[in-house]
């Protein structure tokens, strides 16, 4: 794979926006809530118009690592700081730059300590883009943490029903994870003998032997694993979605769970091929489990947040299946699951978030009519829903597709009970528009308003995105394959 | 022929020690005492600096001057100009005492700058001993602390037994390669390690660093200190004798090449330690025993990058100690300004700190994630480079264990930093008395803390450059 | 030299395991410390052992230092039993034990 | 090379541009013009009649051309999979093409009568935009990929469609009924297709329709018809997925009229018949298919026989009619079905816009209370559904006749007798449903309330009702024609043996069922009571819909809710969180005695200090 170098460096300016973004909210004081929304606005906005554009920049005739920038940066312990952006990572960045976008947007009516909230979010977002587009191990592990601390604090003050344990919770488990990651880098770095924590130069074949990755490989599994939420470590994910404050659950399950998949990709299976292909049975399982388990664990949920993070763990679970195929296309479509699923939950989210702030219930019980009291937020949620269910022209639908005919290729039987999920997931889904959405109109909420057109802005944003590649897969699919097919055909 | 300029830095502090013995005699006046102290350590910390560029074997060769010893020196200067700032007001002890508090704090400095550069077994023994016992007084300083007899007889009763158990085994070793010196035991010593009484004297030799970096089994005494003694002596402790202590462990260890028993037990220790110290820290509710276990904890970890036993082990426990200095008194500034009366504080006492003074709330936050070497901290580029220096010893599973540890400490600092962040300050609470000054501070140790855990590469190169001398 | 050097080293070790143990043991904090003073001792002896065993006198010099050293840690060890007894009225460091229970937390 | 086809070659231009049309209105109703219902609904009829143009012209100018044309792009390509987006002209697609453009045009004028004033008038018709979009796609696509897509989205509409009234909760459950009971179905479907595709190595339709099909291991073949059949048997809501249908008279009236009679449920059997050629390699499959139709067909007539509601009966009579398309393909004769097809769609519409008009006139479902408010003022209605009614039971000269005849022509052909009996047990069965309930409305008992404000049917609902009237009496006379332009030659309109006998046997049975019905329900001195309802457990077990959906339920709240997501829930809470949240409890603990350990009387410290230093020595000695 070619690695081309930009002559603006883009990807650092992405970073470098979300910096300066960081700066600005923690300079303007905190009485000016206003301009603080204003900054954090601008600045995303910023880094979402650069991602679109390095979407279409991007040379799906050469393929490969693009837009690439390479400073020496800790020289002794051969780190460097090493930027680029291929197939996998594009996506990726673009989703960051949507969920951020919309999410900021969301949060256009927090009142509460909002320079504090906004400097975490940014932070945490400068994680996720850093994380998206490093190709330096000793920077993949900072970013990564450096996404997942400030979740603390953003649960834990802004969040809702146990906050407290929720974030506690998922911190630990994530760092957890982080714990096991480590040691597998240094790990590989160490036995690699190239004393360089370059991915790309550690990639090359050879490198490691098949035992040494399927040792690593096991160990980044269960580490990245955690925050892509496979089942059986997957419990903090609802408890975090619930806990968590609307714009932070989109962008956790939005953003930050497609972390955990990207690095397994990036990480494992870019270095451990052998290990892959040895653990992808046990992966396939897992991700079976989960899928199956997700949905009917989330029938019986009464919460409406609940759901979602269920949903999520079944959903992720399709990833994860797609990833343990070993073959070109699972990749795709598990990346192209990854991508859907961020903005189909950023929506999910959304909506629910909307339904809270005003009726500051989740209980699915409490709720019903909605359909009528705010027609647009619960349309929000029915797209969603339905987006959730697979429903085809929806973006959703043809990475589940692809992921279920390449398992069903490698694997008939989880191919199988994973496409048999589907129905229990449309009973499980439906049941929940139905108690929520509709119904008679609930005299409770009767004078709620609807979602104001400033707050509609990002929801519709998120809904013409699902749509958009809902009607042209091939936008995606053709980007992703210029990096899956190279990678695959690599392999020994 | 002794280099005299050499040796200004200690010279220096003799001085300054005096300077404060005069003042002991007079009346006392705590803004005086308080200012010359400052700008007294102001300058030490001047002179260490300029005179980190000297070489020179003094007394007979028993003290040697090289760029490690006075890297160390600079970070002591700076702990002890550092922990003299906080003692704006030292409520933790009685007025009148001040000059003493002053006095005994140099000469435990100067003990401790002594030590680093000491490389007879002599001098190591006689400095450290010094060090030990201006501290033993110091604790006893503390003003209206009931127990503060029984602390002081605990921290005196361990320390002695360590030194015990240290001159022993020095005196095994001396009995075993016939010098003192250092360098010439590092010829002799790989050969007769082998033998029982060499490998247990070196072992016991370590034992009196042990005690001052509180290594299990001798760490019974941090907690009760740390609790018992002036907050800002409590600051010292956790940093400036810390410092040195790796400096010395450092030092000795450079002497016996990796045989196999000796790494082992070092080993055993430092995972001992390093789960004692995380476990016992969770229930904490006193600040500064949590703190202390923390510390005993950090002991843990740089046992790690020393008993790798490589140059790059060594650079990394050097970086290390740089690394507590820096984090830990970010944690005991925040303790020495909460607690404005020189108590104690709980950790509920943080409540509502990021209302009462948000930047010191955003330092107490950089530095509890440093310390458990969270990304883009110092700390964690410390943590990265020990780790990296036992992998390339292979120790996986120590690493291991190592982050598991991280993780269970992750939970007890998240729960301090739950207490500054989450819960609303008591209405009846007065402002806190933050100056510019400690602001100033604060966004220093601030920017240090992220800066260099971002780019950290200048600091590593001054690491591995004192570490080169050892060898 | 007429003893060899092995049997110095087990009177040492034996003199230094009675310190411990005297330590260990009393209840008294005059005798505990008595009891680092045996262990500082024992060392003395076998560094002196150790210099006659390479004809070199650094080991005896150190030994000197051992012993000025401990004076001074007895006279500090001393001072710091005379204010416990002020505060206590005993010497038993276990009675502080009861008056003041230690680690309020746990 | 298809964007230029799309330029040149006019078909495909035409066929791209009728499908496209409805989702650009759908589009422009959601977003644009949703406070305006006039416009959106000139909108959406503007687009459908636009669509039903280039489908008239498509099937003039290919009239004479049977062989299939086809256009295909890639939609989706990842590796090995490939999705293409593609059109294929053929008689069959053409015809149904035809047939569902031309109702949803009719449908939807005639809603511009039904649905006036509704607060989702713009909603109702940008749904109803989305379904003709959807269904004109299924009816052309090229691969079976593509097929699926459409499947679900239909399904979509239908969902939305019956839901469309959300506020009710039954409707709301049973759209998801619908919904999630056709999602069952195409589990199965979506399987099929993916051993279809690892066997065949293509889901092309003409291909699989082809060769590629031919050299299947016929096992797999076999499987793969089975499961694909599933996908049939949810949409056609045939055994033993029938029950979602009779729910789904909760929507609209004219929604029940397209999707629920005329086209979407006919989809299945579109299906059916479009990959005719592949399950007739499989025998076995085929006698499945056959026990299927028959049981669906016999259950539901029988269901039919003693419901009081009035769309519930046309309902239940959809289903059996399916079934009788069902069989008249398992029974091999490709035409019989697409016919009955055909001339179902018609008149089955016809029935359900007549219901239509007598129930939004009268305000009721329920055919007795219809009686006695006097159902039978509305002329042109009661004509038109008579008039239905006769061609549903099989009279000449009407068009249902026609195509029945030529369903049990092929069924008498097979050499197992039972399922000619069955027909023709059908045929019986469906006369004395379709006028036991025409009597009833016809000749109130009771007697007649006094008629209230008048709602007069308006031309746009009249309109409707005469053309599909006239389609129904003419179509029939277009059997041969139809059966040239099909598959090639008059003679397939009866395939099978010529037996003389056989028409005056199906005329004679639905007359006896007529003359049943008159007796029980037409004379003067009839009580108005079926031979069924004198038995009630045999009613009972119609009325329950042979507890089929009792199954259902307890199946769903036992073993899904009460059963598996129990247990997967409880696992969660109780396995997996609590193991580990307890770890952490027994760390917490741990540490507090541990520090207690550390805070001991100062010897204790000093022992283990010393023992640990004489341990180490022991350990450095040994």
């Amino acid at each position: 794979m070619p690695t081309v170098y930009a002559d603006i460096p883009i990807l650092s300016g992405i970073l470098l926006v979300c910096l300066a973004g960081l700066f600005l909210i923690l300079a303007t004081p905190a009485e000016k809530a206003a301009r603080i929304k204003k900054i954090s606005a601008v600045s995303s906005g910023l880094t979402l118009a650069a991602a679109v554009y390095l979407f279409f920049a991007y040379d799906r005739g050469i393929g490969g690592m693009q837009f690439a920038e390479k400073i020496p940066w800790i020289p002794s312990l051969g780190i460097s700081y090493f930027n680029a952006v291929d197939g996998f990572s594009l996506p990726m960045l673009l989703l960051t730059g949507i969920v951020f976008f919309t999410g900021v947007l969301t949060m256009w009516e927090l009142t509460e300590r909002v320079k504090e909230f906004f400097a975490l979010v940014f932070l945490l977002v400068l994680g996720v883009y850093g994380l998206f587009m490093s190709l330096d191990l000793f920077f993949i592990f900072v970013w990564y943490d450096v996404s997942l601390f400030p979740m603390y604090l953003l649960i834990a003050v802004w969040g809702s029903t146990r906050k407290e344990y929720g974030a506690m919770k998922l911190t630990l488990y994530l760092l957890a994870g982080s714990a096991l990651i480590l040691p597998a880098l240094l790990y590989l770095v160490f036995v690699s003998g190239l004393n360089t924590f370059d991915l790309l130069q550690l990639m090359a074949p050879g490198t490691f032997t098949p035992a040494q990755q399927r040792f690593a490989f096991l160990l980044f599994y269960i580490g990245f694993g955690i925050l892509a939420g496979v089942w059986p470590l997957h419990t903090w994910s609802p408890v975090g979605h619930v806990a968590a404050p609307t714009a932070v659950s989109m962008i956790h399950a939005g953003v930050l769970m497609k972390i955990g998949a990207f690095g397994v990709l990036r990480v494992g299976i870019f270095l451990c091929p052998e290990g892959w292909r040895h653990w992808a049975e046990l992966m396939a399982l897992l991700a079976t489990v989960g899928i199956v388990y997700g949905v009917f664990a989330g029938l019986r949920q009464t919460d409406l947040k609940y759901v979602i993070g269920y949903s999520s763990v079944s959903h992720m679970g399709i990833v994860g299946l797609g990833l343990s195929t070993v073959t070109v296309d699972g990749l795709n479509g598990a990346v192209y699951q990854m991508f859907a699923h961020g903005i189909m939950t950023a929506l999910f989210f959304s909506a629910v978030g909307y339904i809270y702030d005003k009726t500051h219930t989740k209980a699915i019980a409490e709720l019903g009519g909605l359909s009528r009291t705010m027609p647009r937020a619960s349309a929000y949620f029915i797209v969603a829903a339905l987006t959730g269910v697979g429903v085809p022209c929806l973006a959703s639908f043809w990475g589940e597709l692809v992921v279920f005919i390449s398992s069903f290729k490698v694997y008939p039987l989880y191919g199988t009970l994973a496409v048999a999920a589907l129905a229990v997931g449309a009973l499980f889904i439906l049941r929940v528009v139905q108690k929520t959405c509709y119904g008679p109109e609930n005299e409770k909420w009767a004078n709620l308003p609807d979602v104001s057109p400033g707050l509609a802005v990002p929801r519709m944003i998120l809904v013409s995105v699902i749509v958009l590649f809902g009607l042209f897969p091939s936008l995606l699919f053709d980007l992703i394959r210029t990096a899956s097919m190279p990678l695959m055909a690599g392999l020994p | 022929m002794t280099n005299w300029p050499a040796f200004t830095p200690e010279i220096y502090y003799v001085a300054v020690a005096a300077v404060f013995l005069v003042l002991s005699m007079v009346r006392a006046d705590h803004r005086r005492d308080y200012q010359t102290a400052v700008v007294l350590s102001a300058l030490g910390v001047g002179i260490t600096l300029a005179s980190t560029g000297i070489t020179a074997d003094l007394f007979f060769g028993s003290y040697r001057v090289d760029i490690f010893s006075q890297v160390f020196k600079v970070l002591l200067a700076c702990g002890f100009f550092l922990v003299v700032v906080l003692c704006s007001e030292l409520s933790g002890v009685e007025r009148r005492l001040h000059p003493e508090f002053y006095l005994l704090l140099t000469t435990s400095t100067l003990a401790l700058m002594l030590l680093v550069s000491s490389v007879h077994l002599l001098t190591v023994y006689v400095s450290l001993e010094l060090s030990s016992y201006s501290l033993y007084v110091l604790v006893y300083l503390r003003k209206n602390q009931p127990q503060r007899e029984r602390t002081v007889v605990h921290y005196f009763l361990i320390g002695a037994s360590a030194s015990a158990v240290m001159v022993f085994g020095i005196a095994l070793l001396y009995g075993s390669t016939r010098t003192m010196y250092l360098a010439e035991m590092a010829r002799i010593l790989p050969a007769v390690i082998s033998q029982p009484a060499a490998a247990v004297g070196f072992v016991m030799t370590l034992a009196g660093f042990f005690f001052k970096l509180a290594v299990f089994p001798f760490h019974f005494w941090a907690p009760g200190v740390y609790e018992g003694s002036a907050n800002q002596l409590t600051a010292y402790i956790a940093t400036a004798s810390k410092v040195a202590a790796i400096a010395l462990l450092v030092r000795l260890t450079a002497l016996g090449d990796a045989s196999a028993p000796l790494a082992h037990a070092l080993v055993m220790l430092s995972i001992v330690t390093m789960t004692v110290g995380n476990v016992s820290a969770i229930v904490q509710k006193d600040l500064k025993r949590l703190l202390a276990y923390s510390s005993v904890a950090h002991a843990g970890y740089v046992l790690i990058g020393v008993l790798s036993m490589n140059p790059a082990g060594y650079a990394a426990a050097i970086f290390y100690s740089a690394t507590l200095l820096t984090l830990k008194f970010t944690c005991f500034m925040v303790v020495v300004r909460v607690a404005a009366d020189g108590a104690n504080i709980t950790v509920e006492q943080l409540a509502g700190l990021h209302r009462r003074s948000p930047v010191l709330a955003l330092a107490l936050m950089l530095a509890l994630f440093g310390l458990c070497g969270i990304p883009p901290t110092i700390g964690f580029v410390g943590k990265l480079l020990v780790f990296t220096a036992a992998m390339e010893r292979g120790y996986f599973t120590l690493v291991l264990i190592a982050m598991i540890n991280v993780v269970i400490s992750l939970y007890y600092y998240l729960l301090v930093l739950k207490a500054a962040y989450l819960t609303e300050p008591a209405p009846d609470l007065p402002p806190l008395a933050v100056t510019v000054g400690d602001k100033v501070l604060a966004g220093a140790l601030i920017v240090v803390i992220t800066v260099f855990g971002f780019y950290p590469a200048p600091l590593i190169q001054i690491a591995r450059s004192a570490a080169a001398v050892l060898l | 030299m007429i003893v060899p050097y092995s049997h110095i080293l087990a009177l040492a070790g034996i003199v230094f395991l009675l310190g411990m143990i005297c330590t260990v043991t009393r209840r008294n904090l005059i005798l505990m410390l008595l009891g680092l003073e045996i262990m500082l001792n024992a060392a003395a002896i076998a560094l002196v052992g150790a210099s006659l065993r390479w004809m070199a006198m650094d080991g005896q010099a150190m030994a000197l230092f051992i012993v000025v050293v401990a004076a001074g840690e007895v006279s500090l060890g001393l001072a710091l039993i005379v204010c416990v007894h002020r505060s206590t009225g005993s010497v038993d460091p276990a009675l502080e034990n009861r008056s003041a229970p230690e680690n309020p937390s746990a | 090379m298809t964007t230029i086809a799309l330029m040149t070659d006019a078909n495909l231009a035409a066929a791209a541009v009728s499908c496209a049309v409805p989702l650009l209105a759908f589009g422009l109703v959601m977003v644009a013009t949703r406070r305006h219902p006039r416009l959106s609904a000139g909108i959406s009829i503007a687009a459908v009649s636009l669509s039903l143009l280039g489908a008239v012209f498509l099937l003039a100018s290919n009239w004479h051309a049977p062989a299939p044309q086809v256009w295909s792009a890639a939609w989706l390509v990842s590796d090995a999979v490939q999705i293409p987006l593609g059109v294929l002209l053929d008689p069959v697609s053409l015809l149904m093409m035809t047939v569902v453009a031309a109702i949803c045009l009719l449908v939807q004028i005639y809603s511009l009568g039904y649905m006036a004033g509704d607060p989702g008038f713009s909603r109702y018709y940008a749904f109803m935009s989305l379904f003709a979009w959807a269904m004109l796609s299924l009816t052309l696509s090229s691969s079976l990929f593509q097929l699926y897509v459409f499947w679900e989205l239909v399904g979509l509409a239908s969902y939305l469609l019956i839901g469309f009234w959300f506020e009710k909760f039954s409707a709301s459950q049973a759209g998801k009924k619908a919904f999630v009971m056709t999602r069952l179905g195409d589990v199965a479907f979506m399987l099929g297709l993916f051993v279809l595709l690892v066997g065949a190595g293509t889901l092309d339709v003409t291909a699989v329709n082809g060769k590629a099909a031919a050299q299947m291991d016929p096992a797999a073949l076999t499987l793969a018809a089975l499961l694909i059949f599933g996908g049939i048997v949810g949409k056609s809501a045939q055994f033993p997925l029938l029950t979602w249908l009779p729910d789904a008279m909760e929507g609209p009236t004219p929604v029940s009229a397209l999707l629920h009679s005329a086209t979407m449920v006919a989809a299945g059997v579109f299906l059916f018949a479009r990959l005719f050629p592949f399950f007739s390699q499989s025998p076995a499959a085929m006698s499945v298919f056959l026990a299927i139709g028959t049981v669906s067909m016999l259950l539901s007539s029988t269901m039919a026989m003693v419901s009081r509601d009035i769309k519930q009966v046309w309902a239940y009579s959809t289903v059996s009619q399916l079934g009788f398309m069902i069989m008249g393909l398992a029974a091999g004769s490709y035409f019989a079905g697409v016919f009955h097809l055909t001339t179902h769609a018609g008149f089955k519409a016809l029935l359900f816009l007549c219901s239509g008009v007598v129930i939004h006139a009268l305000g009721t479902n329920d055919m007795f209370e219809i009686a006695r408010k006097n159902g039978r003022r509305l002329k042109l209605a009661m004509v038109c559904m008579t008039l239905a009614a006769a061609a549903l039971s099989g009279i000449p000269p009407l068009s249902g006749f026609f195509s029945k005849e030529s369903i049990l022509v092929a069924l008498a052909g097979l050499d197992n007798p039972i399922w000619f009996a069955a027909g023709l047990l059908g045929v019986f069965l469906t006369a004395y449903y379709a006028f036991r309930l025409i009597f009833i409305i016809l000749f109130p008992r009771s007697e007649l309330a006094e008629p209230e404000a008048e709602h007069g049917i308006g031309t746009a609902m009249g309109s409707a009702l005469v053309i599909l009237a006239a389609a129904t009496l003419g179509l029939g006379f277009a059997e041969a024609p139809l059966a040239r332009f099909l598959s090639g030659d008059p003679a397939a309109a009866h395939a099978g043996p010529h037996l003389p006998w056989l028409p005056y046997a199906g005329i004679g049975l639905a007359a006896g069922g007529l003359l049943l019905a008159w007796f029980e329900f037409g004379r003067p001195a009839a009580d108005q009571k079926g031979f069924v309802e004198r038995v009630p457990a045999l009613e009972a077990l119609f009325a329950n819909r042979w507890y089929i959906d009792a199954f259902y339920a307890r199946m769903v709240s036992r073993l899904v809710d009460r059963g598996v997501a129990w247990l997967c829930a409880k696992t969660d809470q109780r396995v997996i969180d609590a193991g580990l949240d307890a770890a952490s409890r027994n760390l917490i603990r741990s540490s507090g005695v541990l520090s207690t350990l550390q805070s001991g009387m100062i010897q204790h410290r000093l022992l283990v200090l010393f023992a640990v230093v004489v341990m180490l020595g022991l350990y450095f000695i040994a």
